[in-house]
Order: C-alpha cells, then structure tokens, then sequence
C-alpha cells in the first residue's frame, strides 16, 4: 500500500480512525472511499447522505432501530464458549453467535436499519442486491415488517447455488430478479440495482448489503453492524473475564467484519479478517481482495479491487456466494494500509474442513463464508497457543446445503442397519 | 485552440450550417477490432464528433446494448492500450471523444491518459461514473494537455448544480434526457424542451443531448433546443446487427438539418 | 372425557396440576400417562426414571442447563411485538419467537437438556426419533456439542418431505436411520427407536423429542420446555406491560405447548392448544387428536388418540410433519378433560394462509406446524377484539421449503422486467 | 381346573412325557384370513399351548417379520373381533393364548374380552407393552374369568423383580432369552443357562424361553434349562413362505424330546 499512503501519513490516519473521525465529509477513509457514481445517481446519493445525517444520530430512530433488535431481530445475540473446539485447537474460543439473529446471519441488523431509513425518508419500495441470499431474505423479511415492497437483484448463478434464499425471499413476498448481465454474480446484482435506482431516485430506497459502494453506505453500514463489535466486548468481559487475543471475521465485503472490529479498534486485540482463498492464489481463482488485490475504483468507492492491469474487474471464485465479490470495503482497505487489522485468505476446502469441524464438535452449523474464518483462526491458534481467540460467526449454513451436499462430510455414517 | 475547444467548434460548426450537431458513440472494437479503425473513419465522416466507447467490465451506467458491447470487446482483446495503439497515425479530422468509466483511466495513468490522448487525437473525456466532486486530479491532468472533461447533467440536477456542472464542463455539456440508463426505448421525456432549454441557458458551451435518442424523430425533438445530438445504443443494436452503420447516420442526418 | 374421569375428580385434579403435583409417582397425569412398555425397556426406564429424579433438581444440572441454553441455545429467545398482525387482527399480537433458538425451533431445549443428562448418566451414544426433522436436527447439535454419537430415526416419508433437514443432521454427524415399517412416519420412528434401546438399555440414552411416551418423557419434556413459559411470562409482563388475555400455541406431541401453557397455568388467561385438522374431519384425514380421538395406550402412555374402533392406530394427515402423529402428551389429555385448555384444529390451508400471512406482515417464514397457531388465533382474535393474545411461535419454516414451493405464495410477484 | 391352569398342566404334561413343551406362535389371519382355523388346528395339533397373535397397527416390540405379518392381517380386515367369531364352536382341546399388544384389548373393553376369551377356550394372555405396575386392572378383569396373564422376565431383570413377577404371572412365565426384539436372529444367549436356571428357580409355575428359538438346536438348548420354547417369527415365515407349518413344528418336536 506504500503507493497510496504515505507511511508519515498512516499513524495520522489510524488516530483519525481510532478516533472516530473517519470517514471524512467527502466519505474518505484516508485515500479510500469516496464516491463514484454517475451524475444520474448524486440526487439519490445525497438524499440517503442527508437522511443518514438527520436520522442516523436521532433518538427516535435509534430507540425504534435498537427495539426492532431486541424484539424482531433476537438481539443481543448469544456469545458460546466453544469447549471441544477450544481442546481440539488448544486455545479458548468464543464465538459471537450471528447465526441466531433473525433470518440467521448478521445482514438483518443492516437490513433492517435502512428499511426503518427507508421509511423516513418516504420511500415507496425498497430494492436491494443479494449475493448468498442472506442479505436479499434480510431486505425481504425488513420490508415485510415495515410494510415495504422489496425487489431483490440477485446473479442467475447466485440464484442457482442459494436456492432456499431464493424461495424465502419469494415467501416473504420480495420480487427476486434474475441478474443475467456480467458476471451474473454479486457484483452484476449490485449494477443493476443500481441501474433501477436511476429510474426513479426518488421513489425507491437501495438498501445496500455491505459495507462496500459509495458514501454514505460503507459508513451507514458499518454503523448499524457495530452492534455485533459492541455486544461481544460487553459479552467477552462479562462471560469470558476479558478481552479476547485476537478476533476474527470472514471478509465479503466486509460488514460483519467492519460491525466485530470497529467497536475493537481501540483495545489491544489482534483483528484479523479472513478473505475467500477460491481455489488458488491465481486471478481469477479466490476472492482475496485484500491480500492480493490493487487499489482501483469499483461501484462507487475507491477501495482495494481484483483486476488485471487494464483496470477490467477480475471474475473471482469461491465455495461461498457470500464472498464472491471483487471488492471490498473501502474503510478495510484502509485498516490494511495502516496496519490495524491483518486480511488473509482461506481456502475453499479450508472452509469446508473447518464448517464440517465446527459442526461435529460444536454442533453448529455455520454459513460457508464464516467457516473461512474458522478455518484461518485455527492456524492462528496453533501458532499462537493457549489465548483467547473470539471468531464472528456471521451466519448459519442451512443456505448452503445445496452446496454442501456436492461435498460429502467424510464421517457421515451410512444410513440403513 | 485547445484540444477541448474543437470539440465546442465542430458542434457550433454545424449549428452554424443550420445543422444540430450528431455526436455517434461506438464501443471500441465492437463487434470485431480488425474492422475498428475502418468503422470509426466512416462513422467520423458523418459525425461532428465521434464517442470512443472504452470498454469496461464493469458498465453500471449502461443499458443491456452496450453491456454487451463493451464485454464482447473485453474478449477480443480490447483494451485502452490497445485502442490509442490503433489510433496512432490516424487522419481522422472529427475531433474525437473518449467514454470510460474511471478504472480503466486509473490503471493506465492520468498523465499518460491525457499524453496519449493528445497524440492520438482524442480531445475529450466522457467519464460515466465520476461526479465532478471526485474529478479533480483527473481534470488537471487532462487540463495540462488542453483536454477537456465533459460533464454531464440530468433532468433531477438542480438549478445550482446544473449551473455549477455547466461551467465546469469542457467541450459540450452532456444533457440526458432520460432519467434512466442509456439505451432505454420509453422515448424522451414530456418536458425535454424546458429541460434542454435550461441547460443551454446555464451554459457557456454547446449542449449536446444523449440517452434514448433512437431515430430520425428524436434527432429532430432534441435539435430544436439542443446543439447536438449523441446516439449511442441505437448505433451500437446496427453494428450488433451487421448494419451499415454510416448509412443509418445519414438516415439521422437528414433530420438534423 | 366423561367416561375417563369423572367430574368431582376433575376440580381435583385441576387443583393438583396448578399445585405442580403432577404426575404422580406412577407418572400419571389423573387417569393420562403411566408406563406401557416392553418388560425388556423396564431397566432402561428405571435407569432414566432415577436419573431424571436424581440430576434434573440438582444445581449442578440446572447450573449446565441454564448456560448452555444461554450460551449456546441463544436463550431468552426474543418476545416480538407484531405490529402489522395486530393492526389486521384487531388485537395486540405477541409472538414468542423459538424460531431464534440455535437450530430453528424450540426442540433444541428439550434436546441439550437430555443431552446434558446423557452424558451424567453414562450413556456411550444416542438415539432419538424425528418427525420433520427439527428435533432430529437439535438432538445431532445438542450430541456434537457434547461429543456423543448420535443416530436419528426418521420415518421414509418423512426423510422426503423434510430433505433440508436431513442433510443437516448429516452435517452435524449423525446417522439417519430411514424408517420403512409402520406408517413410514414419527409412530414408526418412535417405535424402531424404543426397538433399538432394547438392544442396549444401559449403552444408549434415547432422547425423545416431545412431551409423550411412557413416564418420565412426558415430565421431563415439560420441565425442560417449561423455559418458554417462564420467559414469556417474564417478557409479556415487562414488554407488554401485562399478561395476555389468551395463549396458542401449536400441539403435535405437545412438547411446545406444554412448555408455553405450564408456567401460565396459574394465571387468568385462556390456553389454547392448536392440532392439525389436514384435509378434513373425517378419521385418517387429520392429526387433530385431542379434537377428534378417544382414549387409549399408544407408544408407552394412556392418553387420547386416533384410532379405530378395535384399537388400531390412525395414520393421520398434515401438511406439517411435526404434528402428523396419532398420539398426544397425556398432559395435554388431563388439561383438556378437566377444561383448563381448549383443543381445537386448523386445517391444512389455514395453516398455509396464516404462514402466508405472517411473512408478508411481519416478516417471519414461521414453520408450518406453528403456523396451526397463527390460524386459529386469528379466528379467536375475530371473535374476541381488541384483546392481547400471545402465540407460541416454536419453529422457524426453512425446513419447510420443500413443502411451501408446492404452495406459491398468492402474492408473489413474477421474476423478469 | 381354571383355564389359565390348563396351561400350566399342557406344559407340564410335556414334561412328564420326557418333552420340552411346545408354544408355537401364529398371527390371526395371516397370511389368509380364511384359512386361520385350519392353520390354528393343525398347529393346535402339535403344539402344547398355542399363541394367537392379535394383529395392531403399532406393533413396538416386534420384529419385522411379526410386524409385517400383523399389517397384512390388519389389511385383510383381521380384529379381535373377528378372531373370536372364529373360535367360537372350535373343538381344540390345546390351550390358547392370546398375544396382544394393550389397545387392541382396551378398545374390546376388559369384562368383554375375559367372557369372550372363556367362551373361546382362550385361557389367558401375553401383553407385550403391559408391564405389571399397570396391569391390575387386566389382570382383575380375567381373573374374575380363571384367565391367566403371562408375565414375561428378561435377562436384564433383576432378581427381586424376577421373583415378583414370576410370582405374579399365571400360565407359564415368559422367560425372554435375548434383550432384543422378536425374530432377531443373533442366536440365543451365551449366559442362557444360568439365567434360565434362576427363572426356573424363582418361580411356581412352568417357564417357557421366547424370543430368537428359530431352529431344533435352539429348542434342544433351551429345552435343557425351561419347561417349553416359544417359537414365533419363524413359524410366521414359514407361513410367509407358503410352507406347511405342521411339517416345520415336527420338524423341532424331533429336538423336543
Ligand atoms: C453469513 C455471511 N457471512 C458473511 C457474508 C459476507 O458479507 P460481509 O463481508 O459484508 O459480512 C455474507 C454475505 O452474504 C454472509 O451471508
Ligand atoms: C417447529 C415445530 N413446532 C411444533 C412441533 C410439534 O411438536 P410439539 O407438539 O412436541 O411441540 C414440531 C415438531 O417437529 C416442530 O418442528
């Protein structure tokens, strides 16, 4: 990152951070952030700007955003001391059980944060994007709370791999639209919604899934997200007696990740996110935006992008649809370039050894993406042994069975006597 | 004259000759490269200025037409490299305008963009997805070699802003009619003459109107409040067809007289 | 119930459900419950009766119980104010929400809790039946957490209608043992898992999944079930400001009912118990026991079933796997007989209707089975205005997804521009 | 002599004559309705006592031959009912048992059953799913007719237990040989001896072995330890296969002596 900050200037940087100060009033994350988007899109863009301003802080939207958490969403959600996986990795593992939260993964406190925006600002529909489906159910479940119609754009190839997703949506009563264009994944979803936002700024609300694009949604996102950062430090201290050593998350775009580290920021703890390592460290094979990527401009933000030397957005691969994204949140790319939070990669079948493992020993069976995570926390474990590890288990894995019955758990037992 | 500034001539060129200016847009090396030079000189011929789509993975800004376009070049090959290695040595006289989104300009460098650029003729850059709050290092960059950045407006831009986009915009003001993406066939819109009629007030240069212009009829509906006309889809859907591409702008042109 | 207890026992023995003296040291419910079982289940049964006696009051148990409910369960599950359902209903709508319980619906409390006294009680593996599924899936969890093996009976039919789940047991490690006997369903289930205790009293713990069966099943699911009762009680007088004029919830074996109405036995409000009415009244057409049988020994207990006039067991008839069974806890029969809750059914589509319902108004895929409650208290709500009325909301409809896309949602919207 | 004493006498007869006693087990009904006396008669024949099975829907202790047995019967419209219709008038000097899970008897309605059963020349029964701690009621009911309920002790039964329920049955006691279900085919206990012996001991009336007695040597086994051997599930699959189950009954009478 030596290209894009300057090394006097990334202490100045990481303060501004620690200090709240970040982003700034252009939506900057030091070098990052910012927006780029069409000059169809800046009324849109700086209506949901004012509106964030206006209603974010208030406490009428706060007290109604904190009682749908409570109420609805199941909040605050469990912390699990993790007994047999912490003998089997020979550590202490904590896990902030996202899982648990309404529609089963961390996506609903976004989702329905901005739904309760989208309501104040007099919205007439709500449309959003949707890679795995957590955050397309979310919107969807959001909507139908609040009484909002709610479209879902989601990748032809997304809407095959996420297939229960795509019939919870349905039953919550969203429109799930079929993304044919580009890579007809995450990324092409995210164009086209924002495409039909053009079409009428005023009238519709993009309720954007993570803490990617332009300003002001990679700061609005991370505002609502933090609930998980804040609960686990309160957790941690109460039930575990401290802090942990060091936490993980898995790194999509980066909003359960950005909600566990940002209320971490300050306190002396190893953060550590954990990318999609596909099937290779080739372009093209993973979706390790962070440790292999290259700053670049992709819908909306500066950030760390995958792309060749063209400036063409590589196509990534991964076992999670969750994390196939070429981007990545822009305030990451900035916590990378000061050196605050460690981004790694985990391998497809890392992720899965590490979700069958959590399962068997745990009982838990959590999302695809979130075993990246697991998977990299245990080689961290095993380098640095005998801590406190905390891991973000941003979801549950019964969207995944569709994918996981291509890979067989080795120690199923055979049915019939 | 500054690079920038033959763009504003050949559209007050036209007007001139009792013409509204006809701006083509064509994605670069669509549908085959080897044909792209061939294809841009034709359609130069016709048009007061001719767009140079580049490219990009990533078209948030465009309708299906061009998606298709744009990600049929990035297969054969076409790159921004690639396409001022094919402008070198042109004999192209209709100053000539790039469109891309930022990445791409960002790969290659601000301040060889705007070298190459200059060399090769390119006078100008459309660039769909940076607002001009973002534009400054690009703008100088481009200023440094008397290019020009066009703006864009549209019919949500308030009056301020519309005022403050038309004065920072070089070589026309692109005005879009439609609220929508480019390529959208619903026709233009109820209040276009007030809208066009409005920017053009606001405006110290040429206003040129783009999005949704299809046919001979809408060349005429925005001509009468707009200097120019830019046609982009509609010309990309004859090429994707196999169509003579300068015969349908001739078609367009009798309407822009 | 004239013929099974007369009505000067009856305020008798209402007296000594409220006082919490039921059941009685034979593990009757007045003339419900008791042992039928095999002689050769005597020594298992004992053995279980004792441990049950032994462990269940001790601190130390309680102790275990209370966290892993907490910690890894994700208890207290959230109670939901249901805004939009109250404004249709013309009532004030509580929902208490198992659906948020680790693994989907409330199964998981009775299932860690008889895992925890597996283990005390030496048991070298598990075995439980499964109807849809659900407590298949929480026993599997609740055994990794613990590290006991676990093996699932699940009747064929049953294996087809509920495939996500069964994938998930996988998942979690234990073996599905696919029932081809019987009626291919939970009776058949249950019974191939009572057959294959035989075979190793003291080695396996069998983990029953609802309040029925032979002494101590029925008092043991209630005790540990019971959590949703007090929880509620709690949150309804702290959230709601009082406590509800009327409580649904659904019943196939009674497990969730018993653990809703228990705590509130004592409290002036209406219980109402919701049983499967299928397609029709007709016998074989439902699985609304308590509304529609008579009394009788099904599967270890006296209590009401469906069954023909020489004793043979009803198949039965539900869109919903969990409550498709022929038998019902006894505890439920004796409320029922001495008028504390009333039984009633909802058919099929009502079912259908109301899980279409609460989607689109609250956004919440409720499982099918708990759907039966939302139908019926909508009826009531109908008929008894401007009221407050809680429903036990056990499970969440994920599992369900097979099921519902035989159903398209009446609203849903067609993909495509 | 009160009919559950026949029983007792049967077995004991067996005895006295150098045999291990006989109690052959058949389905009601199965595999044809219409053929259930001729069946009960010519295994009557051969038996000492004779078990009919009463067919129900939920048949928990059984095998899977038993099981599948029992829902054929049901099928073919097979009631208790309907079994003693067919008794009545019957000229069997053997004695009849009935095995019954509790439903079927309960539905029948318990004074009933014991006046019809007396009428029949059913002299008692087997109630798999009724342990003794439940069974006053049943056990007064036929009583109250001189039938007898058999009490079935296990292996794993303890001694105390073992003794009261020896003491409490009527008829024979019903030693089972293995922990298992009915039919399983793992052969008889290691310890069969021993445990035999002391269900002998503690009791005042004949004990019979049940559950896997499928073959002679099985007969020859148990034979040197009780005073008779149940066979069921595999009469039934004799039945199953269409053989002819007088021939299969003489086949283990050879061992019996
Ligand atoms: C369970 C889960 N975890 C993580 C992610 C990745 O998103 P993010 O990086 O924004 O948290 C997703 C995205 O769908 C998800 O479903
Ligand atoms: C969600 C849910 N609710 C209710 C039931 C019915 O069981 P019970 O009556 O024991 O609560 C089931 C059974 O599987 C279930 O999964």
């Amino acid at each position: 990152m030596s290209s894009v900050i300057k090394s006097s200037e990334s202490e100045e940087l990481l303060q501004a951070l620690l200090d709240g100060r970040l982003p700034d009033e252009r939506g900057r994350f030091g070098p990052f952030g910012g927006r780029y988007i069409p000059e169809t899109l800046v009324p849109a863009f700086e209506r949901l700007e004012q509106g964030v301003r206006e209603h974010l802080p208030s406490e009428s939207f706060q007290e109604d955003y904190a009682r749908e958490l409570r109420e609805w969403v199941g909040r605050p959600t469990a912390l699990s001391f993790a007994p047999r996986l912490s003998e089997r990795w020979g550590t202490e593992v904590w896990i902030k059980r996202e899982d648990l939260a309404h529609t089963g993964a961390h996506k609903i406190n976004n989702a329905i944060g901005q739904a309760l925006l989208a309501k104040r600002l007099g919205a007439e529909r709500v449309i959003a994007e949707t890679g795995a489906g957590q955050h397309g159910v979310a919107s969807a479940a959001a909507c139908a709370r609040l009484g909002l119609p709610c479209r879902v754009y989601m990748g032809a190839v997304d809407i095959e791999r996420q297939a229960p997703n795509v019939d919870r949506m349905h039953r919550l009563g969203a429109e799930v639209f079929p993304v044919e264009s580009g890579d007809k994944t995450l990324r092409a979803a995210i164009d086209e919604a924002l495409r039909e936002w053009v079409s009428d700024p005023a009238g519709i609300y993009y309720l954007l899934g993570s803490a990617v694009g332009a300003h002001p949604y990679p700061y609005l996102v991370r505002e609502l997200q933090s609930v998980i950062g804040k609960e686990s430090r309160e957790q941690m201290t109460r039930q575990a007696g401290g802090l942990p050593d060091a936490a993980f998350a898995c790194v999509g775009g980066g909003s359960n990740a950005i909600g566990l580290f940002y209320p971490l920021l300050n306190d002396p703890i190893e953060l550590i996110g954990v990318e999609a390592g596909g099937i290779g460290n080739g372009l093209g094979e993973n979706a390790a935006t962070l440790a292999t990527g290259t700053p670049g401009v992709l819908q909306g933000s500066y950030s760390i992008i995958l792309q060749d030397k063209d400036g063409n957005v590589q196509e990534t691969q991964s076992v999670s649809a969750g994390l196939d994204y070429s981007g990545v949140g822009p305030e990451h790319a900035l916590l990378q370039a000061v050196g605050r939070v460690k981004y790694v990669a985990a391998s497809d079948d890392e992720a899965l050894e590490a979700l069958e493992e959590l399962c068997e020993l745990e009982g838990i069976l959590t999302a695809l993406e979130t075993a990246h995570a697991y998977a990299y926390a245990k080689k961290w474990s095993v380098d640095n042994p005998v801590k406190r590890v905390l891991i973000g288990n941003s979801g549950r894995g019964d969207k995944d069975m569709p994918t996981l019955t291509k890979y067989p758990p080795r120690t199923r037992k055979h049915a019939g006597a | 004259m500054l690079a920038h500034e033959k763009i504003s001539a050949a559209i007050r060129d036209a007007n001139a000759d009792g013409r509204t200016a006809l701006v083509p847009f064509v994605t670069a090396g669509y549908p085959q490269p080897d044909e792209f030079m061939a294809t841009l000189e034709s359609i130069a011929g016709i048009g007061d200025v001719v767009e140079i789509g580049v490219p990009f993975s990533d078209p948030m800004a465009d309708g299906m037409t061009i998606q298709r376009s744009s990600f049929a070049a990035i297969e054969n090959g076409v790159t921004l490299r690639w396409i001022f290695e094919q402008l070198d040595g042109n004999h192209i006289d209709t100053p000539l305008l790039m469109m891309s989104y930022l990445n791409p300009l960002l790969a290659f460098g601000y301040e060889k963009l705007a070298e190459r650029a200059r060399e090769t003729g390119v006078c100008g850059f459309i660039v769909p997805d940076l607002p001009y709050e973002e534009s400054a290092d690009l703008r100088a960059a481009l200023e440094a070699q008397g290019l020009g950045l066009v703006q864009l407006v549209t019919p949500a831009t308030p009056a301020g802003r519309r005022k403050m986009l038309a004065e920072a915009s070089r070589g026309f003001v692109y005005a879009v009619t439609i609220t929508g993406i480019t390529g959208g066939d619903d026709g233009l819109p109820a209040d276009l003459a007030g809208y066009l009629d409005a920017v053009t007030a606001a405006s110290p240069i040429p206003v040129c109107a783009g999005f949704g212009i299809r046919a001979a009829d809408d060349v005429r509906n925005v001509g009468r409040h707009a200097a120019g006309a830019i046609v982009g889809s509609a010309l990309v859907e004859v090429l994707e067809r196999g169509e003579n591409p300068a015969e349908f702008l001739q078609s367009l042109t009798l309407a822009a007289r």
